[in-house]
């Protein structure tokens, strides 16, 4: 057992509010990346929600701009490391979208870390977890998010 | 001109009329998902659901028992969706389809919910709020499942016939598989010799047999079989089309002699004036701007160097059967085959821009390639090895190790043979002229396979001596051009200076500049290290993301002879399933236009690097406008297309807009009332 | 090749939008910036135009034919029926089209300005609203109306009114983004006006009597000015053109209709089915309808004139303001004469305007002079929703005329999701007289005890209908 | 002819000269194409009123030559108009006409080989119920009685019927809240070299003034255009002075600074609160999807990703509609202003959505309608 997962218990007793994390996977490697965190068990919040999608090029805006109108806390897009994508270049058109992505949060004024980019490989489910691990705690010292809907968890 | 959204929206999905009746099983996994996540509760929670009609809890849903439950469900509830709440669908997506696909039901309307690997296994210590997840991941499934449409893999012809690009080794082993499984085979080389690299090689480890004399037979093997169409000095221009039906462009580069005349007999080199540096022999000595490429060259033509060609027509006299064509164009031909298979192989790492070890400042300093050539008795010296110097046979002979492998500064990956090389070749020296001394310097010793370990012990008793470390310094004696070098002895802790006579380079393995070409052409994945990749590391090691596509040897990583043999078979064999079966299954995740929506603003086409949209030739319907169109064979179902697409005309199956929207809506739920 | 263009007026309400509607392969609506009454802007429905002029046929029992022809038929079957006939136009068309439709139908006409059970002397208030302009300079601003659903376009000079300054109470049913302060209808009594407060209420054919009056007596109590917003395009025009003329009202046309003594009905581009019960059309032995988009009645015969974005005439806004349509079509004009017997001439109903407005030409720039009497004392008793949950109904231009909007839901409190277990994405069952639906909803600030919805789901009844809900 | 080269020229026609502006060369040059069949169809704006023109797309030469000429208060918006309609056309524009049908060709949706776009100079325009009012108000003029209207050396003067003229400094007028609409304010693109041909009266010197149009020629189509006018006998030109060429830079050159002023002024950063203040602006909206409807850097149709997945029924503190829409205009957005100019509940949409553009635009050195790069989003690997 790991040293993270043998601290975890711990972090379990202090419970709180738990934010809700929408994290878009690609199919190749951030998803598996997930699976090998599980494999690993390398424990973690139970603050995400993965969708999974076959390329992080398919994450399009229009589902993290709904993420985050429907209740999301942080919105993650995730996807393969540069040059090594299934589809030879879908993470290149990704991160196109993603700058535009965090441009407009951060005109709207959307904290940065509410949203977050980052390439995780399926053999990496130990930074899988880590990076859940502080993106939840970042999201728990912001609070909710100011864009969730009244009444709606 | 419209309102934001009027009714009479074209977009919208086709109101799916069919009551949805979903069936959702939750399986325990022993105790791995049932030792955490209350399953009990989770699917009473379920249950309650709009359209959920049977919720079931299994201890092993992939089990046969888990299996037969769904299978009665669905006859018993009259189901159209099931979902399946277990481990990754990376693991069990597959059973399950078959599963519910035997029942009648469109393998697509399976969703998987992963509530082991995203749940229990990560929140072991959380019971509640893994339970509390586990019902929001399935929620999410049940909502997205009533979403799913039917899709269908669409069949495409294939022609029976392969092209082999790269005649090496690998390329030739497989092109010869193929033709003796009775297809028609194209093998591709741009030399105007089929052979490769392996042609070049004096001995290979760890037999030390010589080895143009085990490949020779092969090469004419191949030329001899009736299946095989060899188009040497040839290259692949175009590819078009996809599996099953690729659309070939190969030119012919002009040989400038009629190769049905010319006999091989060379006496035209006899008689030629013009003498250049011979690049099979690394560089060393010369050949003649008319020549054989090599004495065992198939084909056995020569060939006409135009660059360095004087027009003197010398040859033109001296070839008795008057093949020399100075006219020669350039030609092309078109072939049309099912499969194609990249072979296109390497070159090795080139010491010469970073003066590596001082390589290309210092005369004595030359690269295991260049060693080979000396050694080998066809070779410039007839199998002495001289030090470029001054033409004298070396005493001691240093060889480093690992240059331009293992190194961050060029190759970060290891070249896998090299260390077999240089054991060789210090060997084949030591074994000709016992008085000589060789130093092999090392960061590791790597011997894996059959007898290389052997071959390792065999040069310890011979006397090779093999020191740890890495030259630090490689500096020339001016007078005597010996190299000294200074190196730590890492496993003695000391640092030694040594003095050579010759260094030789055990240069890596690196993509040659071809290979780029041969990436765009076939639309296939690099990886960072510049090398091609395959469909999967582990489990499709020769297939690659594209289908129809296969590669073989060294382009796709390094690899020794037998490797790339193997790849070739391997690849005649996954090749053989498609020009067999005569048919090739497609994706049937594709990207898919609604012509109604799509305004044919064409930003989709450059976002698809397959190349699987297209615009049609003629207007849609009274529009005026010519829409795009997604070739459904080419497609790989990426959707980043899907994303570009600023109306949402283009629409990925099975991850519709909509499917994932309703995923990420039932993230969320209303708070419920504090009691 | 060379487009054509007609400079017009929206018919979704009597706020009187000017727009361009161009003519190429298919029907494009511009945004004419220079029209006084909007500067060219347009609401959803103006942006919906080309979906609502949709086209029509001329037909006499389902069989198509002229419009010469069905007018002529028409003719025959209304002096076949020996004056069992009845006209109806709800101000949907030009004043022209109105004084010849008067002329027409001596002997029963009904435009809808016959106020049934209200004081005639407040009917000049009812008919002819104020300037904009006053609206954005107003002080205190009470509405009863949601301007956003209903009048999209005086949102506008509310927020303006709102940025020098003025107060603005909403009366209504939900909290309203742009009121500074918002209280409930049945709270009304609590509410502080002075004659600084401008109101502004809304009157069509479905307004509760008690409640139009009780706004009346409220502005007359407090010295207040009142204005009335309308549904129909040329609602105002109605009332100037047809204040004199002998007519029915509405209810005593359904009444007629249903006692058999009134058995052919001649609607006028007007839906005769917005306003009369389906079981009264249903006894009627003819209906026959004119209009220029297509109806979704079955009608026995269709008189198919122009859109009225081609037609010439005259529309009256709320304002008053008279504004010329560019179009050049008087087909509708002709077809009225042949029903009717004669012969109309656009140029004289066009002086009759004129004269009606006490102009010498239509200018769209400068509203005519309208007197505002002022009238008596009135009793009010408006009744406020007994039943424990009442679906109310929010009637806006898509609703009068039929059109389908992006609004199939219902909105409630988030108290009542609450309550009733909704599931978010869910579905709402609403049960009405032995009819049940299920609708989306939308968790919005209105009471716990209402549904609003601004879309017709075939249970109402009027503007308050008591329903039962669950999950 | 060809590109860069300058001339200074007038219509032949005499009517023309006298009802078009500055000589009428625009006028001349758009019939004479037509005319000569380089083009099957013009542009033109058909006078309404003195405050109001509506464009047309027409054959007919007469149509054009008795077409209205130079409004200051026709914020027109051709690109739109033109677009999927496969014509070969000719058209005036103004810089951001002119970007606008750039970026509906890089959509495939113009072709721009067809198109032949005759840039007109611009210091901006003016709405037309603000014009009317500023008359009324800060000229005390009956918007009736005015004739004619030009902007020079910083001021807007009006010509009433009686001949007088009546001139109030822009600036003064704009510190009122009249006078150009806000996004010409802030707009930088005075002489449009993105188009084919650039007119304008800036660089007339001497007799000439006021009775001929400096033109400049930036592409082979706009030499073309300029000459096909001069064979066919509608059109003269001669070389501009070198006085007239330096006046032309300083004028543009003093406006462009003026339009980096008013941007600063206009775009003060926003350190917090930028969400509230997102909502606040928004918080009116009735959907009406006017503002991408009259979008001429939008090429969708009806149905799009910003409408399409947008609901009346969503609860959402913020609209998904405009989300996307901010999104797919942070590189498209050209600040036209056209749709703060319909927003029926007064939403200063420009201004929301330069927000978002500014940053982007500047960050990838992308200037939308300017040249034919493609727009970074769609662009599969960005050089960094």
């Amino acid at each position: 057992m790991s040293a993270e997962a043998a601290a975890a218990p711990a972090a379990a007793k202090t419970g709180g509010w738990e934010p809700k994390i929408v994290a878009f996977c690609c199919n190749w490697c951030s998803y598996g990346g997930a699976d090998s965190a599980g494999m690993g068990r390398f424990q973690q919040p139970a603050s995400t929600r993965i969708i999974r999608v076959m390329c992080s090029g398919r994450i399009d805006p229009l589902h993290v701009f709904n993420a985050f109108l429907e209740g999301a806390d942080a919105v993650l897009v995730t996807g393969c490391h540069i040059g090594d994508c299934h589809y030879v270049n879908g993470n290149d058109k990704t991160k196109i979208k993603y700058k535009y992505l965090e441009n407009v949060a951060r005109e709207l004024g959307i904290e940065k870390e509410r949203l977050q980019l980052n390439w995780i490989s399926a053999s990496e489910g130990e930074k899988f977890a880590n990076f859940i691990r502080d993106v939840t705690a970042q999201i728990k010292k912001l609070g909710p998010s100011p864009l969730k809907p009244e009444g709606v968890a | 001109m419209s309102d934001i959204k009027g009714t009479e929206n074209k977009g919208a999905v086709a109101k799916d009329n069919e009551e949805k009746r979903v069936g959702v099983f939750v399986c325990e996994c022993g105790v791995n998902i049932g030792g955490v996540v209350n399953t009990k509760a989770v699917a009473d929670y379920i249950g309650t659901l709009p359209g959920v009609k049977v919720t079931s809890v299994n201890k092993f849903t992939c089990s046969d028992s888990g299996q037969a439950d769904i299978q009665q469900k669905i006859k018993e509830h009259n189901l159209n969706r099931v979902v399946v709440a277990a481990c990754s669908p990376k693991t069990h997506e597959p059973t399950f389809r078959a599963c519910i696909e035997q029942m009648g039901l469109n393998q697509y309307f399976l969703e998987f919910v992963n509530i082991r690997d995203h749940c229990s296994w990560i929140h072991m210590w959380e019971k509640e709020k893994a339970t509390e997840k586990a019902k929001d991941l399935i929620r999410m499934g049940v909502e997205r499942s009533k979403l799913l449409e039917p899709l269908q893999a669409s069949e495409v012809p294939v022609t029976d016939k392969a092209l082999v690009i790269g005649a090496g080794v690998a390329g030739m082993q497989s092109a010869l598989d193929l033709a003796d499984m009775g297809f028609q085979v194209y093998l591709v080389e741009k030399e105007p010799s089929i052979g490769g690299r392996m042609a070049r090689f004096d001995k290979v480890f760890p037999t030390n047999d010589c080895s143009i004399c085990i490949l020779g037979p092969k090469m004419v093997e191949v030329a001899r079989n009736k299946n095989i169409k060899i188009m040497s000095y040839s290259e692949v221009k175009a590819v078009e089309g996809y599996v099953g039906n690729f659309n070939v462009k190969v030119e012919h580069k002009p040989r400038y002699l009629d190769v049905a005349k010319c006999t091989g007999c060379a006496k035209c080199s006899e008689v030629c004036p013009v003498e250049v540096p011979y690049d099979f022999n690394e560089g060393f000595g010369t050949r003649k701007a008319i020549y054989v490429p090599f004495p065992q060259a198939v084909p056995l033509r020569a060939v006409l160097d135009k660059e360095n060609c004087i027009s003197c027509k010398a040859c033109a006299k001296a070839c008795q059967s008057g093949a020399i064509n100075y006219d020669m164009q350039t030609s092309y031909t078109d072939i049309n085959v099912g499969v194609i298979v990249g072979a296109v192989g390497f070159k090795t790492y080139d010491p010469e821009p970073r003066h590596d070890f001082g390589y290309g400042l210092y005369d004595n300093v030359i690269t295991a390639m260049e060693f080979e050539r000396l050694l080998n008795a066809a070779g410039p010296t007839g199998g002495h090895v001289v030090r470029p110097s001054d033409c004298k046979e070396p005493i001691r002979v240093g060889f480093v190790n690992c240059v331009g492998s293992r190194d961050k500064a060029t190759n970060i990956y290891c070249s896998g043979v090299c260390c077999m090389v240089t054991i060789k070749n210090a060997q084949l020296l030591k074994e000709k002229r016992p008085e000589t001394d060789h130093t092999i310097m090392y960061i590791d010793i790597r011997t894996p396979f059959r007898g290389y370990e052997e071959s390792y012990n065999r040069s310890r008793a011979l006397g090779v001596k093999f020191l740890r470390g890495r030259p630090v310094e490689v500096k020339e004696d001016p007078v005597t051009k010996n190299i000294k070098v200074r190196v730590e002895d890492t496993l003695a802790n000391e640092i030694r200076n040594l003095e050579f006579d010759l260094i030789v380079l055990a240069t890596g393995i690196v993509p040659h500049e071809g290979i780029n070409q041969i990436q765009q052409l076939l639309k296939l994945s690099k990886a960072a290290d510049g090398l091609l990749m395959e469909a999967h590391p582990k489990l499709k090691p020769v297939d690659t993301t594209i289908d129809g596509v296969f590669l073989a040897g060294v382009a796709s990583g390094p690899k020794d002879i037998p490797y790339a043999v193997s790849q070739g078979s391997a690849c005649a064999g996954r090749a053989t399933i498609l020009l067999k079966n005569k048919k090739a299954i497609t994706e049937g995740i594709t990207a898919v236009v609604n012509p109604e929506v799509c305004v044919g603003c064409q930003v989709c086409i450059p976002m698809c690097p397959f190349q699987a949209i297209k615009m049609d030739e003629t207007p849609y319907l009274n529009t005026g406008i010519k829409k795009a169109n997604v070739v459904k064979a080419l497609c790989k179902g990426c959707g980043t297309c899907v994303t570009a697409c600023p109306t949402g005309a283009l629409e990925q199956s099975h991850f519709k807009n909509n499917q994932l929207l309703a995923q990420i809506k039932n993230v969320f739920k209303f708070q419920e009332v504090a009691a | 090749m060379s487009d054509t263009i007609y400079s017009t007026i929206c018919p979704g309400c009597n706020f009187g939008c000017g727009l361009y509607i161009r003519e190429n392969r298919a029907l494009d609506v511009d945004f004419r910036k220079s029209s006084p009454a909007n500067a060219g802007k347009l609401c959803r429905f103006g942006m919906s135009l080309p979906r609502f002029y949709k086209p029509i046929k001329s037909m006499v029992d389902g069989k198509e034919t002229s419009i010469e022809d069905a007018a002529k038929e028409a003719a025959k079957r209304i002096s076949a029926g020996k004056g069992s006939t009845a006209f109806l136009s709800f101000g949907n068309t030009t004043c022209e089209e109105l004084l010849a439709l008067r002329k027409a139908s001596e002997s029963y006409l009904c435009t809808g300005v016959n106020f049934e059970g209200l004081p005639k002397d407040t009917y000049q208030t009812l008919s002819v609203g104020i300037p904009y302009s006053e609206i954005e300079n107003a002080k205190h601003i009470v509405l009863f109306i949601d301007p956003y659903e209903q009048y999209p376009l005086i949102v506008r000079r509310l927020i303006s009114a709102k940025n020098k300054g003025a107060k603005i109470t909403a009366v209504w049913w939900k909290d309203l983004a742009l009121a500074t302060e918002n209280i409930r209808p049945e709270d009304v009594s609590k509410l502080q006006f002075t004659k600084d407060s401008l109101i502004i209420a809304d009157f069509h054919p479905f307004s509760d009597v008690e409640q139009v009056k009780s706004v009346l007596s409220l502005a007359k109590n407090a010295g207040a000015k009142v204005t009335f917003l309308k549904p129909f395009a040329n609602s105002t025009g109605a009332y100037i053109m047809s204040k004199d003329a002998k007519q029915k009202s509405l209810a005593q046309l359904v009444d007629d209709i249903n006692k058999g003594t009134i058995k052919t009905l001649f609607c006028l581009e007007s839906n005769p089915l917005e306003l009369i019960p389906s079981e009264a059309l249903g006894k009627l032995t003819n209906l026959i309808v004119q209009t220029g988009q297509a109806p979704d009645t079955k009608a026995n015969i269709v008189i198919a004139h122009e859109p009225l974005y081609k037609k010439k005439g005259t529309l009256i806004n709320n304002e008053g303001r008279a504004q010329a349509l560019g179009g050049a079509g008087t087909n509708g004009l002709d077809a009225l004469g042949i029903v009717a017997g004669t012969k109309f001439d656009f140029n004289s109903l066009h002086e009759s305007v004129k004269k009606a407005l006490g102009v010498a030409a239509i200018d769209e720039f400068t509203i005519p002079k309208y007197e505002r009497p002022a009238y008596g004392a009135i009793q009010a008793a408006p009744k406020q929703p007994e039943a424990k949950t009442a679906l109310v109904s929010v009637f806006n231009p898509f609703m009068w005329s039929n059109l389908s909007d992006d609004n199939d839901f219902v909105e409630l409190s988030l108290n009542t999701v609450r309550a009733l277990k909704l599931l978010k994405g869910g579905m709402l069952m609403i049960k009405s007289n032995g009819s049940a639906i299920e609708k989306r909803f939308k968790v919005a600030p209105v009471p716990d005890n209402v549904l609003l919805s601004c879309r017709k789901f075939g249970i109402e009844k009027g503007t308050i209908t008591p329903v039962e809900i669950s999950r | 002819m060809q590109k860069s080269e300058m001339y200074v020229g007038w219509s032949t026609k005499e009517d023309v000269r006298k009802r078009g502006g500055s000589g009428g060369l625009v006028t001349s040059m758009l019939a004479a194409a037509l005319e000569k069949k380089l083009v099957d169809a013009v542009v033109v704006l058909k006078k309404i009123n003195e405050f109001e023109a509506v464009p047309i797309i027409t054959s007919d030469v007469n149509e054009v030559l008795n077409s209205a000429g130079s409004l200051h208060s026709v914020p027109s918006n051709f690109a739109k108009l033109i677009a999927n309609r496969n014509l070969k056309v000719a058209l005036p524009a103004k810089g951001c006409d002119v970007r606008g049908i750039i970026e509906q060709g890089k959509r495939n949706a113009i072709n721009l080989d067809n198109t032949f776009i005759v840039g007109l100079n611009c210091g901006g325009s003016m709405h037309p119920v603000v014009t009317r009012e500023m008359l009324e108000v800060m000229y005390k003029l009956k918007p009736e009685d005015v004739h004619g209207e030009e902007i020079e050396k910083g001021k807007l003067i009006f010509e009433t019927k009686d001949g007088k003229e009546h001139a109030i400094t822009i600036d003064e007028l704009e510190e009122k809240g009249y006078g150009r609409r806000e996004s010409c304010r802030y707009c930088t693109i005075k002489v449009p070299n993105n188009s084919d041909i650039a007119c304008g009266n800036w660089g007339v010197t001497g007799d000439l003034v006021g009775k001929a149009t400096f033109v400049e020629i930036n592409s082979e189509k706009g030499a073309k255009l300029l000459q096909n006018a001069i064979d066919a006998g509608y059109v003269q030109v001669q070389k501009p002075d070198e006085k007239g060429i330096a006046m032309r830079a300083k004028i543009k050159g003093v406006m462009e600074d003026l339009g980096k002023k008013w941007k600063g002024k206009v775009f003060v950063p926003i350190d917090n609160g930028r969400l509230e203040y997102f909502r606040k602006e928004l918080e009116h909206c009735i959907d009406c999807g006017a503002c991408k409807a009259v979008c001429p850097t939008c090429s969708c149709g009806d149905v799009s990703k910003c409408t399409e997945y947008h609901f009346r029924g969503d609860a959402y503190k913020m609209s998904m509609y405009h989300l996307v829409r901010f999104l797919h205009l942070a590189d498209a957005c050209i600040g036209c202003g056209q749709c703060s100019d319909v927003c029926p509940v007064d939403i200063p949409l420009t201004r929301l959505y330069r927000r978002f553009a500014n940053p982007v635009q500047e960050q990838l050195k992308y200037e939308p309608g300017m040249d034919m790069r493609k727009p970074p989003y769609f662009e599969v690997k960005l050089n960094e």
